[in-house]
């Protein structure tokens, strides 16, 4: 399993490697990763990572709240998390040591910075001692580099500041890892100098610190092994790294290309949704045009007048958001126009832990408005997922004209993976047709605007312009077919069922069941960004020989036609959410099966051990 | 000010919006829904001005939109043969913020009322207004909450007994005028429902500029707030009150124009024409920010003084139309290439 | 049955009556009933009614949506609802015939205002020829007065103008039914004298027109039949005619005062919850304050404000605005202050059917905020149990420091009945105890405004003002004990479980079922104001020889802790809502019931005899 | 107006507040929480100069309270020793109120930014101005959303690239003076974070002031807009810029006094003293509306001219005043007896 190379380190081979890079929020580390992240998708790892903001723009330099870091996962097989806890933890400063090193294993690599284990840093943490002295590090394999003298050191030449030198101690680290782990660093480099295009000088800096790094390592003889991690076998295709975010706007991108519709988001920034606007912002030439409103209900507003004049309309938010919204959401639910409204769930409730993920505004998005009011619900699995759920999210929007509920999360939004791209032309035709001749089946020539489609129930979309179709539309209840206001009892009752079986009628495709033996008793349902964790934790439960289906939903409204189906199949179902058990009730009640939640609320994703232990527990607890 | 400078507040209100050669007539402007306002409501005046004005207008009656929020006044939008929505308290701004961006094809007019517009949906109001997107708002001010039968409303004077306020109620009212300069408004006018030749003026302007148009219209409501502009429309009286304007003509009113407007520090007072010289007497124009607010405190809420006809209009560049110049700037710019998009800048390749 | 009195009419006696006034919404036809009203109250009958008014302030005069009509049903014994079907009904012109006429059962009497059926006013409705000249009333009895001309004719003497002569026929027809029904007069006409105490013409000339109603009926001989509702033997008190909006404003009163609080009610007016907020703005002299705010969020946030100062804050709203409130209702989870959020729920969604009732807003109450946001939910009954439902959930906010929604609902909201005035001695204590001293337990000396009582899990309401205890408490999450902000997962998780165990652990008591034989195996499980025909229709069931439970729910959350347990003992559960099955959805879901819903969503309270022949199929369905 | 006149704005904003004799420090106000705006922040400043100023009140420190909205200036009352909220985004005009009607004995305090105040919450602020609630709105203007890391908020330059606007932002913005004083605004005053002396000045004004007081204040965000006030930091550039207002006196302003602010039209115009009359030279007058109206004009955007200190300051009747006075006259008028409300008029009595 090991050999020995020319420097007289042993190489050991390794299926899969979590390093986390943590510091200060002023260190870099979020650019350390992402580019620990690059060189490992160039060499063709599978990959997925999980960055880990403050809550604070600025927290204070050296404090347990200003740390920031980044996990990377990357392996020779495919997966699916960015990784429980780490194998590797470099602490930029006693901070990031404190915060971080209770998730590294016994036996894990601590790469330190000593430069920063100053008597003021240690107590501003609350160290009494100095840990890199004593022996409580005594269970890792520590290395102890004195990261910032050295990048000083090295930059000397360049007659660069001290300050600014010290400045590329995160490129320094990034070198150091970078040889332990046989990475390409050409691509590197080139980032760095495009980076740095107009000061050259800096650009210079980070480079020669990053070639530090990488001969330190080579040339000091304290790391006794290095690893190596083949490149994964992935299907085939052109691949690159994606967040949820970033893909989440591609997709609405996308479908506006392939509806042929201009694109209108009307929105208002909220973490963890802003970058979604961010990122649309930038796509003006695709047609789209992005409006920051002064607050989420003129945003979603802004969306819904932009629909009704034909174009597809977008709006963006997070939990809070959504509550703001619901009155809006209502309206469009009413005058049956399409519109796709996203909320990247954060923890709640009110304004709760905005930096975190949580999954508990599903029954907000299913229920979170006066009288019956159904909308469908889409939810991505997974960052890179978030491309083809918008597309999804907008094909129901257009074709049932209906506001539609995308529910991504923390978790999934800031998370990356490597995503491999789609032709565009395998892309769905999202194609619609704009209502433009009367319509009225009693022979009056008029034009009914809530005349309905035998086959999906959607009403007729007719934009201001058309020539003898003007119509009125509201929020009071219409009379069916004319959509004129109506206080008819009977047309109320009418109106509420087929509002109701419109949304029950969206397509969606089946469920498919993970169940590779066949022979599985227990089910394990999920929805959303737990979908990485469980299928790692279902792996490692069939690794260890025991049986276990999975299913994920990306549909949660309507539910799949096979869903109940399949639930009565198994004879545990557990549903594992980061909430108290939204989807579970929504299973119990629908089919009347007792599903069991496994519930964590503590804004962070699922460990695939944890899962791993619960389902353990539910498959050996089956009777006999 | 928005980087590209295109020239755009030189274009009329109305440019872009299909026209056509048809003569059209107040009664193609009437829908085929009945009028459910109540007997002598100040709005079916105001709706009969309004289908009499359009067909002035020349323009395709498809492409004519009216928007509301909810409210007595906000049922405009039903009796209207053209297109439009009766949306949600309030947020009527907001939605056809929406649809002004999507379509420079549309003529789009909100409907609102005192409570809807400047209670609930104040927000937008004032947003839409500093935005300058090119919307006619006409803003039904009856100075209480009609459709929910009688509570006082952001413009109803301090101390008035109402269902919700039997002891009178206690706030002081907003002055919808001020307010909106406040807000950076590039046009406000001012009209009563029963003066069919100003209010047409006054629209005609709103149709005319380019931007956010706030039209505020007093308007009866003999249900609940009876006669509160009755004083303006006793034929001596409001001689004495109503103080319309004309853009760069001196302030004069009166039946024969025996009251002049002139300045009093940095505001203005009424005096009686013969008793000031011509030269004192306040020549409008609209273009001047200060002399519209200062016309707009001359108005108080008793009606001592209202000042009717279009306070300010000014040449700004609109919301609408900047938003359409940065992505046709971008179009121009950069090809709407989806699998570059998609690909970015650092991909890789996994073969066979 | 029926016996002779010297008139030559016949007597009949009846149990029971229903009444239906129908009139234009000028015609007075609100006032009418209220005074038959009264006078079946004085007379000792039990009684409920239902107003119906058009949508429209004034909808033109003689068309079918400006028909306004009253409905009153009056017994010899206690009665559940307003009636299914009038027995009577009195139409003042076509519209009010067209619009009601279904309503009315074969053989049911039809009094008629014959002045109002000209040619114009017949065809405005849509009559081509005149119902009361063909035969298509045929299965009526119909009795045609010429109203108008007899009312003027009886108050020529008045030298009052044709016009408002005019005006007075709807005391007329108030005189005829009292006639009719033996009603005792002295108070309608001590009533109107006190009206129009301003205008002693106006008083004199109602008197007058009420008194020849009276006459006609005794010396025409059109009516050969008179009839006798004797009084109900109910329970021994002082009784009062309460609709549910003022009986709702009557317990916040009282709520305050027996709980020692100033009252702030922060509200903006909204179909059909604003006679709740023009009720409190009478009653400032009970130290109660009203604040029309600019708009719901604003409204609830003064609410939260006030309760934050140590008032009792309040909310009243409908539907619609409860959307726009959810997301400081969320807050006020998260900071844990009490307020009571009132819903009086109307048809939706989104504007909907504003003047028409609903149960549609049961998971928006449970559900509708981001994250996991828990609020109990407390329902009344009927009008008069708004009172107590109001106290209770002031109790429940207060003991627990937590938002309380309240749904009540159109039909209780407009509806009323007789209710037993509680003795205000009787009426609970709500007394609250503000945190006055440090608390921490770890001898700091510190306050800690999230420390809990061990028992309510409620923490300390310190309000401003107090000398020591300074904190500050916000949306953010806050570290179990202290309050202070905390972004801890493990607190996260903890704080989210402790709010939910909170709400789930008040006290409620539990439910009674209402099961006289013991025997029933369908148990009928309701919440709300559909309390009346449920109750109702059980009753005829059981008349029928069929057994049936009946629960009714005023809790909704959490659930009393015997429901699931009395859902168990019954074969079927059959759930009758005015939503698509709101509340069957709650119990599928927690109990693994069964529950059928029986669903009806037309802006109209169930009838008994629609849910009689639901319950019957259900009972005689039962395998046996 | 309201119908009981009370006298009550002869009161000063801080009656009925409990006082202490107690010496009180700076160190007094600070809590035990650590400060957590990034380094350099305005904020700070603001924070140092609040807690410097609150002992010279002399109020019991219980007494007063601090609410804010959302934002990193939102943050502000965790680091106060006094009572506080930090609650949702915009709505801390709403609480504040509730809070300030239900207890007169408090001096309520709301921090907002502009964002929170401006664009989500404008319209509880505009509300809450002209209600008159005895509120003290401090609003730091850092012309940029900070706790959402950098998008351009109302009061960003139009044309303004950030993170949500690559291509430049398209909306005029407010100048938030003007805006309140179109929302009737009893108090208007503006300082600058850096300005410690002229930002206690008119913060102790605004304490003394019984309604609401809106003070501007300018802050810089040194991570996501640094430098936006940076010219009215550098001295020279700040002579010829900032306009400091001391009511009753001449406007001039300058190292020496050069400059003076004279008439021009309705409006304000900057000139070399030495080239105007003594007497052309504008006497600041707080009650004036329109002379305050008039220089939140002269502060542009750009900050050529930033007119700083108590623009207006009007007496009248409060919002929470008037309604507590109305319960307590409620309260003369009627005893409060709920066996007898709970009666009603029309009661029978079934017996035995
Ligand atoms: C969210 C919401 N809140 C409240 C209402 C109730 N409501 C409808 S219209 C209205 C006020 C109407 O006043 P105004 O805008 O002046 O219109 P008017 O009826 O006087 O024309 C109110 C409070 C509503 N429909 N929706
Ligand atoms: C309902 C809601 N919408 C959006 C947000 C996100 N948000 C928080 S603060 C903020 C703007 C902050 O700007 P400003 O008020 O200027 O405060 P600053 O951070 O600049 O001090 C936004 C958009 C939120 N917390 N809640
Ligand atoms: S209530 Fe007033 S405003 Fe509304 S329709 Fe009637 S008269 Fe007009
Ligand atoms: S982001 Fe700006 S405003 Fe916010 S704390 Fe940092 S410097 Fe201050
Ligand atoms: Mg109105
Ligand atoms: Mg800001």
């Amino acid at each position: 399993m090991s050999t020995d190379v020319g420097s007289g380190t042993e190489v050991r081979k390794l299926d899969r490697v979590v390093i986390r890079f943590a510091g200060d929020s002023g260190d870099g580390m979020q650019l350390t990763g992402d580019r620990f992240t690059s060189e490992a998708a160039a060499f063709g790892n599978d990959l997925a990572t999980q960055p880990n903001f403050p809550a604070e723009i600025r927290a204070p330099q050296g404090t347990l709240p200003g740390v920031s870091s980044f996990q990377l996962h990357f392996a020779d097989y495919d997966i699916l998390t960015p990784g429980d806890r780490p194998d590797v933890l470099v602490a930029m400063n006693p901070a990031a040591l404190k915060a971080n090193i209770g998730d590294l294993p016994q036996g894990g690599i601590l790469i330190v910075n000593t430069d920063e284990f100053s008597k003021r840093n240690l107590t501003k943490v609350g160290y009494a001692g100095n840990p890199l002295e004593d022996d409580s590090l005594a269970a890792f394999q520590v290395h102890r580099v004195a990261m910032a003298t050295l990048t000083i050191g090295a930059l000397e030449a360049t007659g660069l500041g001290k300050k600014d030198a010290e400045r590329a101690k995160n490129m320094f680290a990034l070198g150091l890892l970078s040889w332990m782990y046989h990475r390409p660093v050409e691509g590197t480099e080139r980032f760095l100098r495009e980076k740095f295009a107009r000061k050259p000088e800096i650009a210079e800096a980070n480079v020669l610190a990053f070639r530090a790094g990488w001969n330190y390592g080579e040339t000091t003889e304290s790391f006794a092994v290095t690893y190596e991690v083949a490149p994964a076998k992935l299907a085939v295709g052109t691949y690159r790294q994606i967040t949820g975010n970033t893909a989440l706007a591609y997709g609405i991108v996308a479908a506006g290309q392939r509806s042929g519709l201009p694109v209108v988001l009307g929105t208002y920034p909220i973490t963890p949704a802003s970058d979604v606007l961010h990122e649309l912002s930038k796509h003006k030439n695709f047609d789209v045009t992005t409006l920051q409103a002064e607050d989420e209900i003129a945003g979603i507003g802004a969306a819904l007048g932009a629909s009704y004049g034909g174009a597809l309309g977008v709006t963006s938010t997070s939990g809070p958001g959504v509550a703001l919204k619901s009155e809006t959401i209502g309206l469009a639910v009413m005058t049956e126009l399409p519109l796709v409204v996203i909320d990247v769930q954060r923890g709640g409730p009110s304004t709760g832990l905005p930096t975190k993920t949580e999954q508990a505004d599903l029954l907000q998005a299913m229920f979170g408005r006066n009288g019956e009011s159904p909308v469908p619900i889409v939810a991505p699995q997974s960052p890179s997922d978030c491309f083809a759920a918008a597309l999804d999210a907008v094909r129901i929007a257009l074709t049932y004209r209906t506001p539609v509920l995308l529910l991504s999360d923390g978790a999934i939004a800031n998370g990356s993976e490597p995503w491999l791209i789609p032709d565009v032309e395998d892309l769905p035709d999202l194609s619609v047709t704009f209502a433009t001749e009367p319509n009225a089946t009693d022979g009056s020539g008029e034009f009914w605007p809530y005349l309905r489609d035998q086959e999906t129930l959607a009403r007729p979309w007719a934009v201001p312009g058309t020539p003898g179709l003007q119509h009125r539309i509201g929020g009071l209840e219409k009379a069916e077919d004319t959509g004129n206001i109506s206080y008819d009892p009977v047309n109320h009752d009418r109106m509420v069922r087929l509002r109701q079986a419109k949304v029950e009628g969206v397509e969606v495709p089946d469920v498919e069941v993970d169940d590779p033996s066949g022979r599985a008793r227990v089910l394990v349902v999920g929805w959303g960004s737990s979908y990485g964790p469980i299928g790692a934790a279902a792996r490692r439960v069939r690794k260890d020989g025991l049986q276990v289906a999975h299913v994920h939903l990306r549909h949660l409204n309507p539910f799949p036609r096979n869903l109940g189906d399949v639930l009565s199949r198994y004879e545990r179902v557990i549903v594992p959410e980061m909430n108290l058990g939204q989807l579970a009730l929504l299973l119990r009640a629908r089919y009347l099966v007792d599903a069991i939640s496994h519930t964590k609320v503590q804004g962070l994703p699922f460990k695939a051990e944890e899962l791993q232990n619960v389902l353990t527990d539910v498959v050996k607890g089956l009777p006999a | 000010m928005t980087a590209i400078d295109l020239g755009l507040p030189e274009l009329g209100g109305l440019a872009g919006v299909p026209t056509t050669d048809d003569p059209q007539k107040a009664k193609d402007y009437k829908s085929d829904q009945e009028v459910r306002w109540c007997p002598g409501c100040g709005d079916y005046v105001v709706l009969n001005a309004v289908q009499s004005f359009l067909p002035s207008l020349g323009l395709k009656r498809e492409n004519i939109v009216f928007v509301s929020g909810i409210g007595c006044s906000s049922r405009f939008p039903y009796y209207m043969n053209t297109y439009g929505m009766h949306s949600i308290h309030g947020r009527a701004p907001a939605i056809a913020t929406g649809l002004a961006v999507a379509r420079p094809d549309l003529s789009v007019w909100v409907v609102t009322g005192d409570g809807d517009a400047l209670s609930i949906g104040g927000n937008h109001l004032i947003h839409t207004l500093r935005r300058n997107v090119n919307l006619k708002i006409l803003l039904f001010n009856n100075r209480i909450y009609g459709l929910t039968k009688g509570q006082y409303s952001p413009t109803s004077e301090a101390g008035k007994v109402t269902k919700s306020t039997p002891a009178g109620s206690l706030d002081h009212p907003f002055n919808p005028v001020s307010l909106a300069l406040g807000a950076e408004a590039s046009f406000v006018g001012r009209a009563i429902d029963s003066d069919r030749k100003g209010l047409t003026d006054v629209l005609r302007q709103a149709a005319e500029h380019r931007g956010s148009a706030l039209v505020e219209i007093y308007q009866n409501c003999p249900i609940f707030n009876d006669g509160a502009f009755d004083v303006l429309k006793e034929a001596d009286e409001a001689e004495k009150r109503i103080i319309p304007l004309v853009d760069g003509k001196p302030i004069t009113f009166g039946a024969s124009g025996e009251f002049a407007v002139v300045r009093e520090g940095f505001g203005l007072r009424v005096a009686p024409t013969s008793e000031v010289s011509a030269s004192d007497v306040v020549v409008h124009d609209a273009s001047d920010e200060h002399l519209a607010f200062a016309l707009s405190r001359l108005s108080t809420q008793d009606l001592s003084h209202t000042v009717t006809g279009v306070f300010r209009k000014a040449s700004r560049p609109t919301y609408d139309d900047s938003a359409r110049a940065q992505v046709e700037e971008a179009k121009a710019a950069k090809q709407a290439d989806l699998a570059s998009l998609l690909h970015g800048r650092d991909t890789w390749t996994v073969v066979g």
